[in-house]
């Protein structure tokens, strides 16, 4: 019994099982970068959307509803891949040569000194750059509305006693924005943590990779304790981690939505 | 000293696997470093899921392929390989004990392969008449769907299943022939790296010729070969 | 149609309107208002609903541009270019400096909901000001009291009650020491018991002579509290003059039917 | 030029692979979540709970995971269950696991819109119902779910549409068999080929739009007979709120 | 408290409460209410807002159970079982049998949205009471002509006024041929315009001698059309009697204190 427990905690914490724990690390990094980045590219794009100016206007309407009619696990591989690719190409029409080009065999890069070395953190930055894309325009949506919904009168008030048209931005519209947003940027943060398990399909190893490797079955001694196929216990945990995060999240946002909101909705006042 | 980064996969033992301290380990991961060690560069290794592992290579995340990977007519058109440093070595089919198959004129078949590798493009082209070809992202997935019984054989390196099949006791055991394909195991890299190729390949003549490659494949396949040395 | 107002002596001219027009699409609302309001003056803006008093109020303080005409602010002419509906604030820093010596008053109090009473009375002369923090909350203080909610400093806008909140506006307004207060129906939103809160303290301002313009559907206070009354119909200034005067020698029919109708609600 | 036809040609194969994974799973995700909806609203504590939990979990996770864990789930249970019943090959092919995880999770995604709707039935109109006589059954039948699927049906089609997107990681998670590919997978491959990620990837999003506009069109259609009892019918509008 | 009724000669019992209690949580809304309605009889329940006026005419048809006392129509006693809060329908058949013998009219119509007029009022009679679908819908139709709404047969109630739904929806509980029609306030949600048409119509049922227990706040209305008068006050029958007992000879304090406020509305 004590033998069993005593192998059972070796076994959950040999160096395998730490490198899986460690790679929480690039999940919760995406998510916290990727939310962070969705808000920027909300706050943009809303504001792109209320431009006065036509095409501003028109980018912000095509951003967020060509991104959102596409499936996210395609503009997730897609943008960091293409980036890559725009990135090298700039490169290329500076550092190579019409020799070195003609020279190449290889589909891509254009010559081998325009090559640009993706290791896990920049594909980590890239993916979470994507997400922010990517849930950056259901955040401008979101934004967009919320900004609609600050009363008229709180910024006339503004106006009439002379803040600029920044401060009133800043001062009191965006400020009281969030309140009204929150609801929605708390849906968009479920999807984001939820789309951070696709951060394996980057060649990241987060934890779906580690999950795999360790439950994969094994049936040498040499490699580590034999097993059969014990994949699905740990998809389990992933399972059940990520549910938990999500609890986790709206306990979140509800503190936060009371606090933003104090003052501004009436249930907060309790 | 110069970096080289090489990309294994860590899902095929005892190839390249992850050990328990959740580190690339292997034959492979053994060999490279002592390659990296002759030929005087710093080695670095990286993980990547075996279907990317060539696009990777040629998007320049890694300089250097050691993930059991056959060298190949086919990917001889994409990227170019060092000499093999593991002998060719025929591909072999296995299933469930008390299975039956007629190999001369298979069919009916559910035949597990791992994606990309010699042995899918082989089914692929003569197989895939009247049987059902599935294709696993990982040797252990396609390993793991024989055990459960989803595919009725796979057909995979012979050097990769016999130390498992062994190693089953009986679960699992060879069927049909053997199939001859590939040209040995080599580290891939791209078709523009000549100096780094030749600094391998020299490294692993050298290697070859001390006995260091053998002494691994020993060390590692449990000493059952293939060998250089005859 | 308008007429000359009677000079208060000596007292200099704070506001003054200029020939204002103001058109929504097709609908002209004010077809050309001229008044002029001096130091210490209390007008009050009647007339019935939809007759253009909230917009020409929005106007002194350039919250709606006027189509036509001019405003002047301590003789400063609030600049403006273009032209008809297409005329926009000429000199954003004039109308910041212009907006932060009017104090203006919402119907709907507009105080910041995400702010406490305390920091909505101290936001405009720490940002728009940039006056000093602790001068200006000790004066803040001092206002909330003088309009009795001095207890109320912490609490947010709606924790209060309708009066609370329009009184908090008010010191609001006081706080940016302005040259002229403007007031929109201040205690329309309100329950006939609030209201009775705020009129009071508009009178204590009233008495203090300070300069205030505020529309007002309640006869009997305009009465009260006014030098001088101007009565609005249909975007033009129907009858001027002092409260005796416009409701004591009502001279316009439509005024006078105008009364008629505000005493019986 | 010639690669965007070429690509367009090799996709649409593919992309009957998604419409089939969609086709498959949202008449059953719908029905499923019909009685998900009703087990939320439940009095019984036991179906309530249940039914809360189910839909929590399915839509508190990432799909991605639950393809993996119900794929290795169903292999272990391969030999001791499936086997035996004689149905292997099929529980375990993609083209059926695929529809049936699509299932699972959709139908709590759906069942979270639909007890949305529920709660806003206007109460006197099943008030009206019960007064008249009518039994539960038929309350539910006639009253009931007429006004729910109203209400429900434009954040419905955004779940049919994400749904439809949805399908593009099936592929990622479970075994290729033959050359059955979709158009995700078929996306990746071309990439993998020659790198073109600026020509695959978009053609793939092009069908996966054209897709999305189809369905919106029809559900379009859809709404607007389900709404003609209003004098002015509210459009349908594309902004998905829930999804995975 | 309650009286015995003054005997309708020969007329059968068609509704008869016995001593019915009715609590909301800490809330006891009725407190022990027993009356008989006799076939043909017109019967008015007022009483000020929150006597228990709607909760009372809904415990007829168990739409709200009540925690103790029993309800029979035709002289069947509804069956319910366990008791105080936790009591329900006995007899799912039987309640249903009996639903489809009450016509219901509810303040806010209550009409299904999805369906057009006539499918509204063919409702119940095809699904509940599984009669003809030809014989039904001739007596839709008549029922709409005869509640002035015929040419509406095939519109939705969105597109129809509130006096229309409202007799739509008493052409609905009409088509059931029910033994008793109940009605909950049926002109309050209406302008006063549109009042006139329903209360023209239930005036109609009550000169053709339905039997009708209806809960208004009309007290010329409950004069005019009524044969017997039930105020309710605090959960309890505080005066009953013929109408002009009732409002001419007030004997309560509270019915007093009630009709005078009633009449200053
Ligand atoms: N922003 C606007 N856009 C269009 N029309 C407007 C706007 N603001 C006001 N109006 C119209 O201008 C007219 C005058 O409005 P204003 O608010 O000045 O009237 P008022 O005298 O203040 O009336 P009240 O006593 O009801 O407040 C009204 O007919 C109103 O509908
Ligand atoms: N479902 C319920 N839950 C809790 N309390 C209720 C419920 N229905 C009614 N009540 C309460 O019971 C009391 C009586 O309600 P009821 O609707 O019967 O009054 P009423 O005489 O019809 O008044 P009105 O004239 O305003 O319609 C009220 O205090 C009401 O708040
Ligand atoms: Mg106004
Ligand atoms: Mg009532």
């Amino acid at each position: 019994m004590l033998d069993d427990i005593a192998f059972w905690v070796g076994y959950l914490t040999n160096g395998k099982h730490l490198t899986w724990y460690a790679s929480f690390q690039f999940t919760i990094f995406a998510a916290l970068m990727g939310g962070a980045l969705a808000v920027v590219f909300g706050l943009t794009g809303a504001t792109l959307k209320n431009s006065r100016f036509l095409p501003l206007r028109l980018i912000g309407t095509f951003y967020s509803a060509i991104v959102r009619g596409v499936p996210d696990v395609l503009f997730f591989l897609f943008f960091p891949l293409a980036f890559e690719q725009a990135v090298e190409w700039v490169i290329a029409t500076q550092v190579c040569s019409p020799e070195a080009i003609a020279a190449q065999t290889a589909p891509w890069p254009p010559c081998r000194e325009a090559n640009w070395f993706l290791g896990t953190w920049e594909y980590l930055l890239l993916a979470s750059v994507s997400l922010g894309l990517v849930y950056g325009a259901f955040a401008s949506n979101v934004i967009h509305g919320a900004m609609r919904s600050v009363p008229q009168g709180q910024l006339e008030a503004a106006r009439a006693y002379g803040m600029s048209a920044r401060q009133v931005l800043w001062r009191v519209h965006i400020r009281q924005m969030w309140v009204y947003a929150l609801p929605g940027l708390s849906n968009v943060w479920m999807l984001i943590i939820k789309a951070t398990s696709l951060l394996s399909l980057l060649q990241i190893a987060d934890i779906v990779l580690w999950a795999d490797r360790l439950g994969a079955p094994n049936y040498l001694p040499a490699v580590g304790l034999v097993h059969d196929d014990w994949r699905w216990r740990y998809y389990l945990v992933l399972f059940i981690f990520y549910i938990l995060v999500t609890w986790l999240s709206e306990r979140a946002f509800e503190a936060i939505m009371r606090r933003a909101g104090r003052g501004i909705l009436s249930e907060a006042q309790g | 000293q110069e970096t080289v980064r090489i990309a294994t996969e860590g899902a095929y033992a005892p190839w390249n696997f992850l050990n328990d301290s959740g580190e690339p380990a292997g034959f492979e991961i053994d060999l490279g470093n002592a390659i990296c060690e002759k030929a005087g560069l710093t080695c670095e290794w990286i993980l990547n899921d075996w279907d990317s592992i060539i696009p990777n290579l040629l998007a320049g995340n890694y300089d250097l392929i050691m993930a059991g990977m056959s060298i190949t007519e086919e990917r001889l058109a994409t990227i170019d390989f060092t000499q093999n440093y593991f002998p060719p070595d025929p591909s072999k089919f296995v299933a469930a004990p008390g299975s039956e198959f007629d190999f001369a004129a298979l069919s009916g078949a559910r035949i597990g392969v791992q994606s990309g590798t010699i042995q899918a493009a082989y089914a692929e082209e003569n197989l895939a008449d009247g049987n059902t070809i599935v294709s696993f992202a990982t040797a252990d997935q396609n390993m793991a769907d024989l055990m459960a019984g989803n595919v009725d054989t796979i057909l995979a390196d012979g050097a990769y299943l016999e130390p498992i099949v062994t190693a089953a006791g009986g679960a699992i055991e060879f069927v049909g022939e053997e199939i001859l394909i590939g040209g040995g195991v080599g580290a891939g890299l791209r078709k523009d790296e000549a100096e780094l190729k030749t600094k391998i390949d020299d490294a692993i003549t050298a290697l070859k010729a001390d006995g260091t490659v053998d002494a691994l494949i020993a060390q590692w396949f449990e000493g059952q070969g293939p060998f250089f040395s005859e | 149609m308008t007429q000359t107002e009677p000079a208060v002596a000596g007292a200099s001219l704070v506001v003054e309107l200029r020939n204002l027009h103001k058109s929504f699409g097709a609908l002209e609302v004010l077809k050309g208002i001229s008044f002029t309001a001096r130091e210490g003056q209390v007008i009050s803006l009647i007339g019935s609903s939809g007759s253009g008093k909230s917009t020409l109020l929005r106007c002194i303080n350039m919250l709606e541009i006027p189509d036509q005409g001019d405003v002047l602010i301590d003789g400063e002419a609030i600049a403006l270019k273009g032209s008809g509906p297409h005329r926009q604030i000429g000199d954003e820093n004039q109308i910041r400096r212009i907006r932060s010596e009017l104090g203006m008053v919402f119907q709907s109090f507009n105080l910041w909901a995400h702010m406490t009473v305390l920091e909505n009375v101290m936001e405009a002369p720490l940002i728009v000001q940039k006056r000093q923090r602790s001068e200006v909350e000790a004066e803040a203080r001092a206002m909330l009291d003088k309009v009795g909610i001095g207890a109320k400093a912490d609490a947010y806008p709606a924790q209060l009650s309708g009066g609370q909140q329009q009184r908090a506006a008010i010191a609001r307004a006081l706080c940016i020491n302005p040259r002229v207060m403007l007031f929109d129906e201040p205690t329309s939103a309100l329950d006939p018991e609030l209201e009775v809160e705020v009129l009071r303290v508009i009178k204590l301002l009233a008495d203090e002579g300070r300069t205030m313009i505020l529309v007002t559907h309640d006869m009997e206070f305009a009465r009260s509290v006014s030098d001088r009354v101007i009565f609005l119909h249909q975007g033009l200034i129907e009858e001027e003059g002092s409260p005796d005067e416009v409701f004591g020698a009502t001279r316009s029919a439509r005024l006078k039917q105008f009364l008629n109708a505000a005493s019986h609600d | 030029m010639q690669g965007l036809f070429d690509d367009l040609a090799i996709m649409a194969p593919a992309v009957l692979f998604n419409i089939y994974f969609a086709a498959a799973s949202i008449p059953i995700g719908f029905l499923l979540a019909i009685f998900l909806a009703l087990g939320k609203a439940s009095s019984n504590p036991l179906i309530n709970r249940l039914s809360r939990g189910y839909i929590y979990a399915f839509r508190g996770s990432p799909l991605f995971i639950q393809f993996f864990m119900f794929y290795s789930l169903a292999l272990s249970l391969n030999i001791s269950v499936w086997r035996p019943l004689g149905i292997s090959g099929f529980v375990l092919h993609p083209l059926f696991m695929g529809p049936l995880v699509l299932v699972l999770n959709t139908a709590a995604y759906t069942a979270e819109i639909f007890y949305g709707a529920l709660r806003a039935v206007p109460r006197g109109a099943i008030e009206a119902a019960r007064a008249y006589g009518m039994s539960r059954s038929q309350q539910f039948r006639r009253v009931v779910w007429p006004n729910l699927i109203r209400l429900a049906w434009p954040a419905y089609t955004n779940e049919v549409v994400f749904l439809f997107h949805a399908t593009a990681i099936v592929y990622f998670a479970l075994p290729v068999v033959g050359a059955q590919r979709d158009l995700m997978s078929t996306a990746k491959n071309l990439f993998e080929r020659d790198f073109n990620a600026f020509l695959h990837f978009p053609v793939a999003a092009l069908y996966f739009l054209g897709v999305s506009l189809v369905i919106f069109f029809l559900f379009g259609l859809v709404h607007k007979r389900l709404m003609r009892h209003l004098p002015v019918p509210p459009r349908l509008r594309y902004a998905p709120k829930w999804f995975r």
